[in-house]
């Protein structure tokens, strides 16, 4: 970050995506999240009223507010953010869509919404805040807690997790990265690169809870990532513009182009691992999981998948830039539907 | 004495069996002959095989409500034929298929057997489609027992089918009335006669007239999830988008319409669509709208619009998917915990689907707020007559939005400020350029400027606020409409009741020597118009079709000083009210 | 002039900075001196850093609504002081972080700073707990400084906490004690005093009470999800169990508690448990309970038992989780599509909050349908003396259920039949051997065979019969209490709305001259001793906490005749209603 | 079923297990299946009375009411059964459940209720009754349905399907299958090993509808699953009674046993599948149906895995046949929780 210029092809400074006050509690796994998000926003040189910031309920779905002040955004209810940013993609497929929940809203509540909106390639970075609890109602347990991991008053957990990487492969997403707000600048650039992929990027973020989830017999806390992490790659991030000092990984480098031109990097630190190929990459998380590990990095992408707009053949214009004459038929086409009827 | 253009045919057979275009073919035979004519369709919830019933009432005076009564009953279907037969009243008329040995089984009635398989054998020598054309042959029996023209007939079945499938059909229907002309006695008690038409009309039902009101008003964005009734108000909007509603430049769609996960994501989606500055809508039915519920209260608290079309059905819980009620009235107009009272629109013709639905889009925008459009099976799936519809002049109304240009003038914006003292705030669009306009919006506690607040003065100020601002939309929305007869007494009535109250009347008058005012409510918040006229009335009679008295409780919420004179008349057992169970409710109560 | 016992302390402070033991260590030490205490928590919705407040009201005659001034106030959080400092009373007294430099921002009451940080190191070497044990040093000095006997503050802070943590906490508010001694002046403002107790007393939240009564009541099932402010509810009943409901012969868990993975599951797992047999139950707040509204229609219309509870939040929407109000009445009361009408609890105190909840399993079963216990966030979550429960005395009612030794003698059974005449029908449990009883449960429309039927009489007779069994609960429901003074004029209210109103009453009558009667309800449906007491008025005040006057609108539809004269008294700022703004309200009304 | 004795091991009749009569159109996949249920539940020799038919909305969900008529049935919502058996099974753990959902219900408005009853392992056998298309509202795509596949009216379905089968393993579920209503054999056979499965069987049956997907241009045609089926195994199952006679696969067979000493044998058609390996089954099955093949079969079995019950520690004695003593404490507990909050 040392060498960043400080204002972007935009001209606009970091403090210009920055947002409101922060009511987090201090140290908290999303804080670190929500300034990589500033960052990469920053250095993408994002427009930021074209960015629709969506959220949930949760501690993790109150960041919106926090960062990209000059954005809009929707703080809505729990687990539903995906379907309202449905409708926010169609209405006006211009916006850059960036949804953020966290583990409880979107692996339980919301679940639904997730897979069909995966499934419909909605574009949107959607971001999970995971720290494996409901911490906003004070740390019971989410869907993404692993097995044994145990709360501070003792209880352990003992349902298998919902892994929302997997999960997305299974589902066909285009787009999934695993990261750990413990490492910014890995996360900085899947969150550049996820705002390159068309349709739905789902970035699982681990965001420990120091609050509720962030003690030693926790497998989610600040300590037990950092032991487990596995980076697969070192990832670089090139935007289709170039004009800023470009961070691409030492050694053996693959990449990975989106259809916007920009391209990111990889010099790959596990061997085998192919983030193209979904099925290997489905095997190596899994079993890679079931060591206890925490594989962090781009596990998988396929950038050329249709998109939602191409599903509802949605017109280029915006459908809210359309203008009455062309939503409202004229009077004629009414004189004729009647007379059909008649 | 004959009865001419008032009576009533039924046809009763096989869902599934493909009869609903003989059905068409008939009723629309008699509606290009002039005569007054309504269809209802009491279909079962599945697919094929269960009983089914199609009655068409022929009315010369335009009575459109149900007819309880069948005057010349269709028996096509070996289940339900002795039922069928048995509630027939005396002296009515019957065809069956000969093969059901009908002939004897009642003596005050006329029955006469046809040889329907035999008959569609004969024109139809391919097996598999001679079970469809049967329904035709009684087609070509009536056509010739009642005097209904056959050039008429032609003409509807050549509107329905093309082709083979018209010729085939119109075999049949040859067959049919030949062999009426040939065994059939003449009969007189039963004419259909051409009528001069009062000026141009047409056959509708609710769902697509909703269809077309929202394909004017330039809906973009559609979030649905299947269910009956309301399925085919949203394919009907698909249909004639396909046509009417391109983009002139890339000839693609300008709605996008997206079936979604279920009707949680369909609110969601609509909720989205609005806050980005969509037109945007969703039709359902109770259980989906049930289902709504949490997305509806978030939109009329962090005032976004959106069209919310409920076709009702008979509830409680899945109910009687397939017929009608008005009983989602209190979750229209309440849907949501916390404080929230919604914007009702209550069509009750072809033309109120048509214009509210259009409307909708206008206070939605306007009002910044979820507006609901409540239909019911009845309006929504069953043939109505109607006047063509009047084209709604003047611009779309989007309501208070500041664009870019505007935000530049403006010093100070705050999202839910009251800048205009009618309780409207401004709202900008998600991508207007320029850095100011944008806000983040919240289904948790805000300030007059979008901001986070658990200030307790902060909150009551955008609560009561929107409380106004809901209320102030009586003196716009759709007004009560009034029928005068001077009287103390009167009724009450909204949506599909219409029909059956305007009948009542008609009865109470002529055979009862009761004459009762009307008025007929269109929309809620109530206007003050229906105030006035509870306060000149000393009864008044309110009728609906559901249990509790569901718009009999938010009058007297709302005007509690007239509570005491309210009365309901009540109608809820799955099928449309008929203008005799109001004579006889009202009749009872008056003392 | 010297008040004692009868004034409040605020402790202003940050939330997650752990004041809640000092707060309850304060609180207790006066309940154990035998004066008449209540506790609120104003907290946050965030987990901590944010402002929040506590009150302690002291109030010899046993006023336990909020008040809304403050006596005595403990500024610790920089953030709000100046704030909280600005709205004390001319003559309050005031302790402040020194840090604060408060000293003379106000001339009209009596401030002391005091050197928190520097107590709380000397007294504690360890940094880490610092932060947490000067809350302990104001509870020292507060002991001092108001007469509270140290023996009961020592006493109070043994039972919250033990071992290191007792004796540090202990030291601070030692430390805070010896600082006041030495540094403050003596004041004869404000003064805690012994009072002799009148009979046994507890301090307890109305969840927890809530959660003894399903103990007792035997729940057996419980599907929740987490959702402020009822999810101490559950947690509590958790705990309970752990220990009171064990298995005697396996030591295992006779109470199954899942947390879903939303509340729809949640209904949806109560409905499936109270069908096959078990005493369900969940707890969730507005959000969740919109989002069950379809499984509540299903189980009132297929009659399956369960206990909901819902406690009120403030809404619209997300709206302020951490905060009060009673504006879910509309949608406990009908929760559903189509016709629906659910029996309702409305606990007051806290003896309701347990009794209520118990009897709300009885009544689940004995009425087959869905019970809402309608708690609320200032009866849940805040700190309120009361009696020691009374046991329920006799057998859990399970209802009418036929069992197979029932069934072998019973001829023709039919799940949804009218036998008694009262409305409620038989049912049987899933797993009951003999061959007889099965039946198939389903939310469409059914017979009273628990046949699918699309018959319109058969519908009818089944959802009239329903009506008729939920009206004929009003008789056995808690029954409202009337406190007579033979007037003309009355109050109606329920809930936490009581100890404002109880408090007003006696304002009203020595401050104002006037004497007011007061009903309170506890249920829907509506007794008639509410239409006796209705029509006896000649106005009636309904004091709610709402913006829309929910129950207002409930007693105009089911009393139309004495609509007219209710009057509304509403309170929906977010803050429990005071006393005074009942008094003012009123006051404002009489002409 | 030509050696089948008249009646079972209670002494029932095949009769005694079946249902009220269809509404459902002649011919439908979901008779098949049906027909099935019977057969299996006959065989096994299940005590109608313990079994618990539970089912959403939708042609499919309607089938409880033609099958088991001694068996109590709960017709609940739409997409919302598995919420409904969650109850049944915590209350009463000696029943069977028997879930039967469409391809609607179950991956489109229930899909969390259903990811999250398989991370639960509820017991239950869970069947699909799948066809690709919402029948009972009259034809339109559900999640199921195939890319490319069109309906009657030339519309095509664009967006990729759901497989409730990958899915499934995805999530954990101990018993994964796929049969096909036109496979009778093989459906019953699997139906009655998920039966022995102790947790969560899921069972997706291609189930095709004659009414609205069973045309040429479907791929959920009666004639497309024919033409495309690949039964992995010739399946047997043997009871742990062992009081019939047992249908084993002719040459080489393994066997899966279940904890309550049934076992399902098998011998495999299919080279190198293996439904005890999570990981290669998963890969299988996803390259298979890419290539346009619709593998039948056991998919995936691991019976041994906690359920429900070792989640929550059920009592054994159903919570339902607890005596009032047991759930209601006496007047001194009462008594000493009020002394403890004095
Ligand atoms: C319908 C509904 N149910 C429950 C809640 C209560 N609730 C608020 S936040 C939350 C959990 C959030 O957990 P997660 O998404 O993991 O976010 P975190 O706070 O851990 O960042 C819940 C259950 C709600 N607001 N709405
Ligand atoms: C909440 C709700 N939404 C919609 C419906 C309407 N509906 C009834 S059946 C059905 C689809 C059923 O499809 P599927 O589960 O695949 O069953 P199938 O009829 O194909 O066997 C829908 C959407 C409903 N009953 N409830
Ligand atoms: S409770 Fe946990 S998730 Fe919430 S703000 Fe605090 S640390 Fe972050
Ligand atoms: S519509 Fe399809 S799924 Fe429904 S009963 Fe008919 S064939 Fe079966
Ligand atoms: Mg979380
Ligand atoms: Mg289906």
């Amino acid at each position: 970050m040392s060498t960043s210029p400080t204002t972007n092809k935009l001209g606009l400074s970091l403090q210009d995506y920055t947002g409101g006050k922060s009511t987090l509690c201090v140290g908290c796994g999303h804080e670190g999240i929500t300034l990589q998000i500033i960052h990469a926003a920053f250095e993408l040189g994002l427009e930021p009223h074209q960015v629709a910031k969506l959220s949930g309920i949760g501690c993790s779905s109150k960041t919106p507010a926090y960062f990209l002040r000059s954005a809009w955004g929707f703080n809505s209810i729990h687990g539903r953010a995906a379907a309202v940013c449905t409708g926010v993609a169609l209405a006006n497929r211009s916006m850059k869509n960036l949804l953020v929940s966290g583990d409880g809203d979107s692996m339980s509540i919301g679940l639904n919404h997730f897979t069909h909106l995966i499934r419909r390639n909605v574009p949107v970075v959607y971001i999970i805040e995971d720290n494996g609890v409901y911490a906003l109602t004070k740390g019971q347990f989410s869907a993404t807690a692993d097995q044994g991991s145990a709360l501070r008053w003792g209880q352990v957990n003992e349902l298998p997790p919902v892994d929302p990487c997997t999960l997305a492969m299974e589902l066909g997403c285009g787009f999934v990265a695993r990261s750990f707000s413990g490492n910014p600048k890995q996360l900085k650039t899947l969150i550049k690169a996820a705002f390159a992929h068309p349709g739905t990027a789902v970035l699982d973020v681990i965001s420990p809870c120091v609050t509720w989830n962030n003690h030693e017999t926790s497998t989610r806390s600040y300590q037990s990532a950092k032991q487990r992490e596995i980076p697969l790659q070192e990832l670089g991030f090139i935007p289709p513009f170039h004009t800023e000092p470009v961070e691409i990984p030492a050694g053996e480098s693959r990449e990975v182009t989106f259809p916007d031109g920009s391209r990111i990097t990889f010099r790959t630190l596990h061997e085998d691992y192919d983030p193209s190929n979904r099925i290997e990459a489905w095997r190596i998380v899994h079993e890679s999981r079931e060591k206890g590990e925490l594989l962090t990095g781009l596990l998988y992408c396929h950038p050329d998948k249709p998109t939602l707009h191409d599903f509802v053949k949605t017109t280029q214009t915006p459908l809210t830039a359309l203008p009455q004459s062309t939503l409202k038929p004229g009077p004629e086409v009414l004189l004729r539907i009647m007379e059909e009827l008649a | 004495m004959t009865r001419v253009n008032n009576f009533s045919i039924e046809v009763a057979t096989v869902n599934g069996s493909g009869s609903q275009t003989a059905n068409n073919v008939l009723m629309r035979a008699i509606f290009q002959m002039g005569v007054p004519v309504s269809g209802k369709n009491f279909f079962p919830s599945n697919i094929s095989g269960m009983p089914t019933w199609f009655q068409i009432r022929l009315s010369h005076r335009g009575y459109a409500a149900r007819k309880p009564e069948t005057d010349l009953m269709v028996c096509m279907n070996p289940e339900s034929a002795a039922e069928d037969i048995a509630r027939l009243p005396p002296g009515a008329l019957c065809i069956y298929d000969e093969s059901l040995k009908l002939g004897n089984c009642r003596q005050d009635i006329t029955a006469f057997g046809v040889p329907f398989q035999e008959l569609a054998t004969a024109c139809c020598p391919e097996m598999k489609f001679q079970r469809l054309v049967k329904n035709m042959v009684y087609v070509g029996v009536l056509v010739r027992l009642l005097g209904i023209e056959m050039s008429e007939a032609t003409l509807a079945l050549a509107r329905l089918l093309k082709g083979k499938a018209e010729a085939l059909n119109h075999a049949a229907m040859d067959a049919g009335y030949q062999w009426a002309l040939a065994n059939l006695p003449d009969q007189e008690e039963l004419r259909v006669q051409r009528e001069p038409r009062s000026g141009a009309r047409l056959l509708i039902d609710g769902n697509t007239a909703c269809a077309l009101g929202a394909l004017f008003a330039g809906v973009t964005v559609v979030g649905w999830y299947p269910i009956t009734p309301s399925t085919g108000l949203i394919e009907g909007l698909a249909e004639y988008a396909a046509s009417h509603r391109l983009d002139p430049e890339t000839a693609g769609p300008t709605v996008a319409i997206l079936q979604m996960e279920d009707e949680l994501a369909s609110a969601g989606m609509v909720v989205g669509a609005g806050w980005a500055g969509a037109r945007s809508m969703t039709a359902t039915s109770g259980p989906g709208l049930s289902l709504m519920t949490e997305f509806i209260g978030l939109a009329y608290y962090a005032e976004v619009p959106g069209v919310f079309v409920d076709v009702q059905r008979v509830g409680p819980s899945t109910g009687l998917p397939t017929r009608s009620s008005q009983s989602d009235i209190k979750l229209c107009a309440k849907a949501g915990h916390g404080d929230t009272l919604h914007i009702n629109l209550y069509p009750a013709t072809m033309e109120e689907c048509f214009r509210f639905t259009y409307d909708a889009f206008d206070l939605a925008e306007r009002f910044q707020t979820p507006v609901f459009l409540v239909s019911d099976l009845d309006l929504a799936m069953q043939s109505w007559i109607t006047n063509p519809f009047e084209y709604p002049e003047g611009n779309l109304d989007r309501g208070k939005v500041l664009d870019e240009e505007a935000l530049k003038k403006i010093q100070a914006w705050g999202r839910y400020r009251d800048v205009d003292g009618d309780g409207i705030p401004y709202r900008t669009l998600p991508g207007t350029p320029g850095g100011k306009g944008a806000y983040l919006t919240r289904g948790s506690g805000h300030n007059a400027q979008a901001v986070y607040t658990e200030n307790p003065a902060e909150y009551t100020e955008v609560l009561l606020r929107i409380q106004r601002k809901i209320l102030s939309a009586a003196s716009v929305l759709p007004q009560p409409i009034h029928l005068e007869c001077g009287g103390k007494r009167g009724v009450l009535a909204y949506g599909s009741s219409d029909p059956a109250v305007m009948e009542a009347l008609d009865i109470l008058r002529e055979h009862h020597g009761t004459r009762l005012d009307y008025l007929r409510v269109r929309a809620l918040p109530f206007s003050e118009t229906i105030g006035g006229f509870l306060r000149s009335m000393e009864v008044v009679y309110v009728v609906e079709q559901n249990r509790d008295g569901q718009m009999a409780a938010l009058l007297k919420e709302f005007f509690p000083k007239e509570a005491p004179r309210l009365r309901s008349v009540l109608h809820f057992d799955s099928t449309p009210i008929t203008a005799q169970t109001i004579v006889d409710q009202i009749l009872s109560q008056e003392m």
